[in-house]
């Protein structure tokens, strides 16, 4: 890694300073995806185990479920999409619209059940 | 009538009421106007309809004669160099963020108040009336009094109605100024106005949400009575219209049923006329206005309606399965009148 | 003013093979072109839906007028607002984006040039699709916003609402790409020295208006997508038939809606932002915190949408909250209005015609922003939503807020952009008429209101007591094409007899004003060195001196394509088989009425326009990809 | 790593290296483009699973989720395409090192990987329009397959990209200063297994309150 002039590389640009990142290697990201095949193991587990099945066990299994797909949406954007490491602003630009889109249409979804006294 | 003002409030909103009524005047009389208020609820919003009138009459005010004033004094007027160099002032920037914030606030909480009151369920007792919004006309339901009519809703003064709003095909909106707002006719949905209308006398709304062709055309009348007129005009539309179509014989009916009209209309009475497309007809002759509000309901509207039912209100879908003859209109709207 | 070292001289000008004539404006990646090619196309445009305008003020000017049909009627106000709204506001303030931004951060052109040339050929070509509707004989019909169930096929059998689908989207795809070139643009284009906090407003507010595009644009993309699939396929997304609710409809479009409306006006803001302040001589009064609360209003426009259906039945904690957030709003909305006085404030104010538009955007704004006040309150809005109250209160916002900035921004840069000056004189008729002729035809629309007329109505009874407003209200709308031609007669006749501009005829502060006007195709012979937020203005009265940035001698102008214009047919082929279809399932609706969408096959016509679109599309991505660009 | 050190301020370093001249964040202009992108991108999908949410349950008629999704069928094809991610970044981390060979295989193996999901897709599609569930059908046709068959165009596209690098690749190389053009694929890559993550969670593993099979 000795050519920066195309800034392709992770940490290329303004957070290059910070050379104190550890660069995921071959063998991080190996790593990183034996972690993601043991999360969908897990998650699909969490949907067919009887503990959760019962109706009042739901709430946890569906918050299980999506504590499992977020810790997975952010593994594969920390680390494969090198946002963890490459330069703030890229961050910036995914995570607030990903924020608002969340918050908004979360608002919309939750409107559509609102159906008064009918 | 639900809260008593206050004095200061009175004279605000009489000022406020006597400046734009003094507006409204330049208009003539408009039946449609929002500042005439016949119920509780028109009386609740009334109070924050006028708060925030005045205050964002105000700011004007100010921000008018700001501008007015900077726009006059700092002219240029040929004075050499270039003026003071000024940035900012943040004392002067969080003071007019903030005071703005305080106006909202003022605004915000009346408001909520309201919001909330005014969504308060019917109470015991209410008329029930289902208000259902078609292309393009209304049709009103009494579930509890057996009552069906179309664009003509008379209510009781003094006795809270409780309407439902519902839609058959598009959206639509029930708007009745004078009874505090509108709302939305939604498909699928159901919506509700709940109010207690003050003074009796006739009154006009009109549909508020597009909804197609015309739009414009669909109107409607509320009327609103005293609790025992009110009772007598139930009884007579409980009642089943007169004559039988089929036994009478009479050239009216005749035509009424082989023109095709019961297939969309229902004159009660006669099980073969139970169309529930069109307008119900039993007493149509007994309302106001027919084409949903927009023709007085005399023989020449009749006729012009049944000539023309396209030309008189576009895109209609009351279809004619042919043109009638001009014998044929004459015989239909005879009868129909009779259907008081 | 004397030359200053950025200005350009014809000798300066690289030695450039162009093509000339109509193939260069066809295949032009020139910011600069494609910025006038944007303006004249949405002036086209303008004047369109202008007219448009004046047959609906011609067809309510008195009770019961039969000028034209119900359904005609219909129509015109739908693409009025649909032609105002995506083809008129939005690609004017794209002009100015594409000609002025570049110049003022200190760049040679926006980060992606035939990117640039693609949006504007969408745009031209979606605005075209839209308008061949009328052609046709199918103008759509179903209101602007479009609600749901009307705009499903069930209620609108014609092809007519699929030109206007298949035309926003296409539109859309325009303005996404357009927004992501912007922001590129202004976040990574920008000239040595040109911190965040260095960049004019205009800049900033075109940025703020670059993310709203980017963001709210995928909503209505695909609320737009469902609603064709709903006409054209027969999936059940807005119809209450099947459960579907057309709420969700209104809920996708007004997520977009709102944030639509701070698209439309934030830029002329902006531009006012620039105007009053050369005009008073004097820097923008608390720079930053117009910056902040532009920022604040683009971020609020997302959480504000249901107060377009307070009357949509959403319940009182739904009401209450969007009524909280609407009148928020209202805040930094009002702190702009009052530093613009304050910038104004112990100026030297030369009331040129730019600062006259400018001037008078803040009064017009003043009162449509306070009337959205009154609406931002449900008890109110019960009253005023979809009466003339709403109607006055947009075009205040939109004519007397977005339409007066863009005039401002045309005075002011037109000297720039052409290198002659408009006739001040004939500026200021323009401006008094139009200023007087939108006040004459809104300000009753809030009479109208008040006194209960809907909107969209096509006629109307004597009875209703509307009359007298109607007529005051036709009358001057009426009035407003007479300040227009005056207007177009100072462009063509200053185009050519106008006085000689010079570069810096207002005594600016920004970039633009240090190079030549007009500027010239590589606009600066070398990037500026930028050390304050008033270059110009410091290095003429300050101490700062605007450095040179010497590091990039060479100045590298890409060459002219015609990819992008393909590629911009391959998309609307692609939507616009969408058209075929939906005039298919027409035919078939016709001759057996009882049929459904769903038994309808799809032709081989739909289907080989499809796989044509695909096939221009990849032959114009893949030939672009590997065109040589040195 | 030796440059940045050589050279301060680093900001300036970079911007003086980089081609045409600077940029005023260091950072490439495609790239910044590409996150705008797909920051617009996470609006045009949250609409899609909002609509879907939007009418959870509320299906008039069957098939409902249970009575047509196979499990194991959809758990297979999941981890494929997350597995298709990991082969990703080893072909962008090839380029970089300017390995041809390994670029070339996993290129290959990642649009593979990709089509391979799509085929599995095109089955399970196949297969619930065989147990009657269609577009038409209900609310939750009607949405699953225009959320789902978004993301799939979404592959697709992804799949002729890979396959127009591993051309390239294989008939002139991508040289290591061109590594931009892969990472900007693998970066739209990566974002569609992050939708499908979100879409096999909310659609196939949490159970849907329909009442049916």
């Amino acid at each position: 890694m000795t050519d920066h002039r195309h800034g392709s590389e992770p940490g290329h640009g303004d957070s290059a300073g910070a050379a104190g990142h550890a660069h995921p290697t071959v063998k991080t990201y190996t790593g990183i995806a034996l972690l993601l095949f043991a999360i969908t193991a897990l998650e699909v587990w969490f949907s067919v185990a009887p503990f959760l099945q019962p109706p009042d066990r739901r709430p946890l299994m569906i918050f299980l479920l999506l504590a499992a797909a977020t810790i997975k949406f952010a593994i594969v954007v920390g680390w494969f999409m090198h946002l963890k490491f490459d330069a703030p602003v890229y961050r910036r630009l995914f995570v607030a619209p990903l924020v608002v889109t969340i918050l908004a249409e979360g608002v919309v979804v939750w409107l559509t059940q609102i159906h008064l006294r009918a | 009538m639900s809260n008593s003002p206050r004095p200061v409030r009175n004279v605000a909103a009489a000022v406020a009421t006597s400046l734009l009524a003094a507006l409204a005047g330049c208009m003539g009389d408009a039946p449609q106007s929002t500042l005439h208020k016949n119920s509780d609820l028109a009386d609740m919003t009334w109070g924050v309809y006028m708060l925030v009138t005045w205050i964002t009459l105000a700011v004007g005010v100010v921000v008018f004669a700001l501008l007015a004033y900077v726009v006059f004094r700092f002219r240029d007027r040929g004075e050499e160099g270039i003026p003071e160099q000024v940035h900012g002032n943040t004392r002067l920037e969080i003071a007019w963020t903030l005071v703005p914030l305080a106006l909202v606030v003022a605004m915000a909480i009346p408001t909520v108040r309201t919001i909330f009151a005014a969504a308060a369920p019917a109470p015991e007792g209410a008329v029930k009336i289902k208000a259902v919004g078609k292309q393009w006309w209304w049709e009103f339901e009494y579930p509890e009094l057996g009552v069906t009519t179309a664009n003509e809703v008379h209510i009781p003064a003094g006795v809270p109605v409780a309407f439902e709003i519902v839609s058959a095909d598009v959206i639509h909106s029930l708007w009745l100024p004078q009874f505090g707002g509108k709302r939305d006719a939604v498909p699928g949905r159901t919506n509700h106005l709940t109010f207690t209308a003050r003074d009796t006398g006739n009154f006009v709304g009109q549909c508020a949400e597009y909804c197609g062709d015309s739009h414009a055309l669909m109107k409607l009348r509320l009327v609103v009575q005293e609790e025992a007129d009110f009772q007598r005009w139930v009884q007579e539309q409980k009642a089943p219209a007169q004559g039988d179509l089929v036994a009478s014989g009479k050239p009216g009916p005749k035509a009424f049923l082989e023109g095709g009209c019961i297939a969309c209309h229902q004159v009660r009475g006669n099980p073969i006329a139970a169309g529930r497309i069109g307008p119900d007809l039993t007493h149509v002759a007994s309302r106001g206005t027919i084409g949903s509000g927009i023709l007085d309901n005399d023989a020449e509207s009749m006729r012009r309606w049944l000539r023309d039912p396209e030309g008189v209100k576009p895109g209609s879908l009351m279809k004619l399965p042919h043109k009638l003859s001009e014998q044929e209109v004459e015989t239909l709207t005879q009868y129909l009148l009779e259907l008081k | 003013m004397s030359a200053t070292p950025l200005t350009a001289h014809p000798a300066h000008a690289p030695p450039a093979a162009a093509p000339s004539g109509i193939w260069d404006w066809i295949t032009t990646v020139d910011h600069k072109k494609i910025g006038l090619m944007y303006g004249v196309t949405a002036y086209g445009f303008f004047l369109l839906g202008g007219i448009e305008a004046l047959v609906i003020r011609a067809q309510l000017v008195k009770p019961q007028s039969e000028l034209v049909s119900a359904q005609f009627f219909n129509a015109l106000f739908t693409m009025h607002a649909t032609t105002m709204v995506f083809l008129a506001v939005m690609p004017l303030s794209a002009a100015f984006f594409n000609y002025i931004v570049p110049l003022q951060i200190g760049a040679r052109d926006v980060a992606f040039p035939r990117l640039n040339a693609f949006s504007y050929w969408l745009f031209l070509l979606g605005g075209l699709l839209i308008n061949l509707s009328f052609l046709l004989g199918f103008p759509p019909d179903g209101g602007w916003f479009a609600y749901a169930s009307l705009s499903e096929r069930m209620y609108s059998h014609s092809p007519a609402m699929d030109y206007w689908v298949v035309g926003l989207l296409v539109l859309g795809t325009a303005s996404l790409a357009a927004g992501v070139n912007f922001i590129v643009t202004i976040l990574n284009m920008r000239a040595p020295g040109m911190t965040m906090m260095r960049m004019p407003v205009f800049v900033w507010m075109t940025l703020v208006v670059q993310f709203l595009v980017v963001l709210s644009f995928p909503i209505i993309t695909v609320g737009l997508i469902e609603l064709l699939l709903d006409r054209t396929v027969g999936t059940n997304f807005f119809l209450p038939l099947h459960g579907g609710d057309p709420l969700l409809w209104q809920h996708l479009f007004w997520l977009f809606g709102h944030p639509e409306v701070y698209i439309l006006i934030l830029p002329a803001m902006g531009m006012v932002s620039e105007v009053l302040p050369t005009f008073s001589r004097k820097p923008l009064f608390g720079a930053p915190f117009v910056v902040f609360s532009g920022i604040l209003i683009g971020f609020l426009g997302f959480g504000v949408w249901s107060h377009h259906m307070f009357t949509a039945g959403l319940g009182p904690v739904a009401d209450a909250a969007f009524s909280a957030t609407t009148m928020l709003i209202g805040v930094p909305t009002g702190v702009k209005i009052f530093n613009w006085i304050a910038t104004m404030w112990g100026g030297r104010l030369r009331f040129t015609t730019a600062m006259l538009f400018s001037v008078g955007f803040i009064a017009l704004f003043t009162i449509g922003g306070l009337s959205g006040i009154m609406h931002a309150s449900p008890p109110i809005d019960l009253h005023q939503q979809d009466s003339y109250f709403v109607v006055a209160h947009i075009h205040y916002v939109l004519f007397g807020g977005a339409i007066m900035g863009l005039f401002s921004g045309i005075y002011y840069w037109f000297p720039k952009v052409t290198g002659r000056l408009l006739d001040e004189g004939l500026g200021k008729v323009h401006f008094t008429l139009q200023f007087v002729a939108l006040n004459i035809a809104f300000f009753p629309m809030h009479f109208l209101g008040v006194d209960g007329m809907p909107r969209r109505v096509f006629t109307y009874d004597e009875a209703d007591g509307w009359h007298l407003w109607n007529l005051v209200s036709t009358v001057g709308a009426w009035m407003i094409p007479i300040g227009l031609l005056v207007f177009m007669y100072n462009v063509w006749w200053s185009a050519r007899r106008g006085p000689r501009a010079g570069d810096d005829p207002w005594d600016g502060a920004s970039l633009e004003w240090a190079i030549s006007s007009p500027p010239p195709v590589h606009n600066f012979d070398a990037i500026p060195n930028v050390p304050s937020d008033r270059p110009l203005w410091d290095q003429k009265y300050g101490d700062a001196t605007l450095g040179l940035d010497r590091r990039d001698p060479h100045i590298h102008l890409p060459p002219n394509s015609y990819r992008p214009l393909i590629a911009a047919a391959g998309v609307t082929t692609v939507f616009g088989a969408f058209l075929i279809r939906g005039h298919d399932i027409y035919r078939h609706l016709l001759d057996a009425p009882g049929s459904t969408i769903q038994s309808i096959p799809f032709s081989s016509l739909f289907l080989a326009t499809v796989a044509t679109g695909v096939i221009v599309l990849l032959y114009g991505l893949y030939t672009w990809f590997f065109e040589p660009v040195e | 790593m030796t440059t940045m050190t050589e050279t301060s301020p680093a900001t300036a370093a970079a911007r003086a290296m980089l081609p045409e001249h600077g940029t005023s964040l260091g950072v490439p202009n495609l790239k910044l483009a590409f996150w705008t992108f797909l920051g617009s991108e996470c609006f045009f999908f949250g609409t899609l699973v909002a609509t879907y949410l939007s009418y959870r349950g509320k299906s008039l008629t069957g098939p409902y989720p249970a009575d047509v999704f196979n499990f194991a069928v959809t758990s297979i094809s999941s981890f494929v395409l997350l597995m298709s991610s990991y082969l990703m970044v080893l072909a962008l981390a090839a380029v970089q090192r300017g390995d041809r060979g390994k670029t070339l295989a996993w290129l290959f193996g990642t649009a593979l990987f990709g089509l391979i999901f799509l085929g599995f897709q095109a089955f399970e599609f196949t297969e619930f329009y065989a147990k009657g569930l269609t577009l038409q059908k209900n609310l939750f046709g009607t949405t699953f397959f225009v959320m789902t068959g978004f993301h799939g165009a979404h592959v697709a596209v992804g799949v002729l990209w890979l396959l127009s690098l591993f051309v390239v690749a294989w008939v002139k190389g991508i040289p290591r200063e061109k590594a931009l053009n892969v990472e900007v694929a693998g970066l739209y890559w990566h974002f569609v297994d992050i939708v499908w993550i979100v879409i096999f969670t909310v659609v196939y593993l949490i159970p849907d309150p329909s009442k049916g099979a």
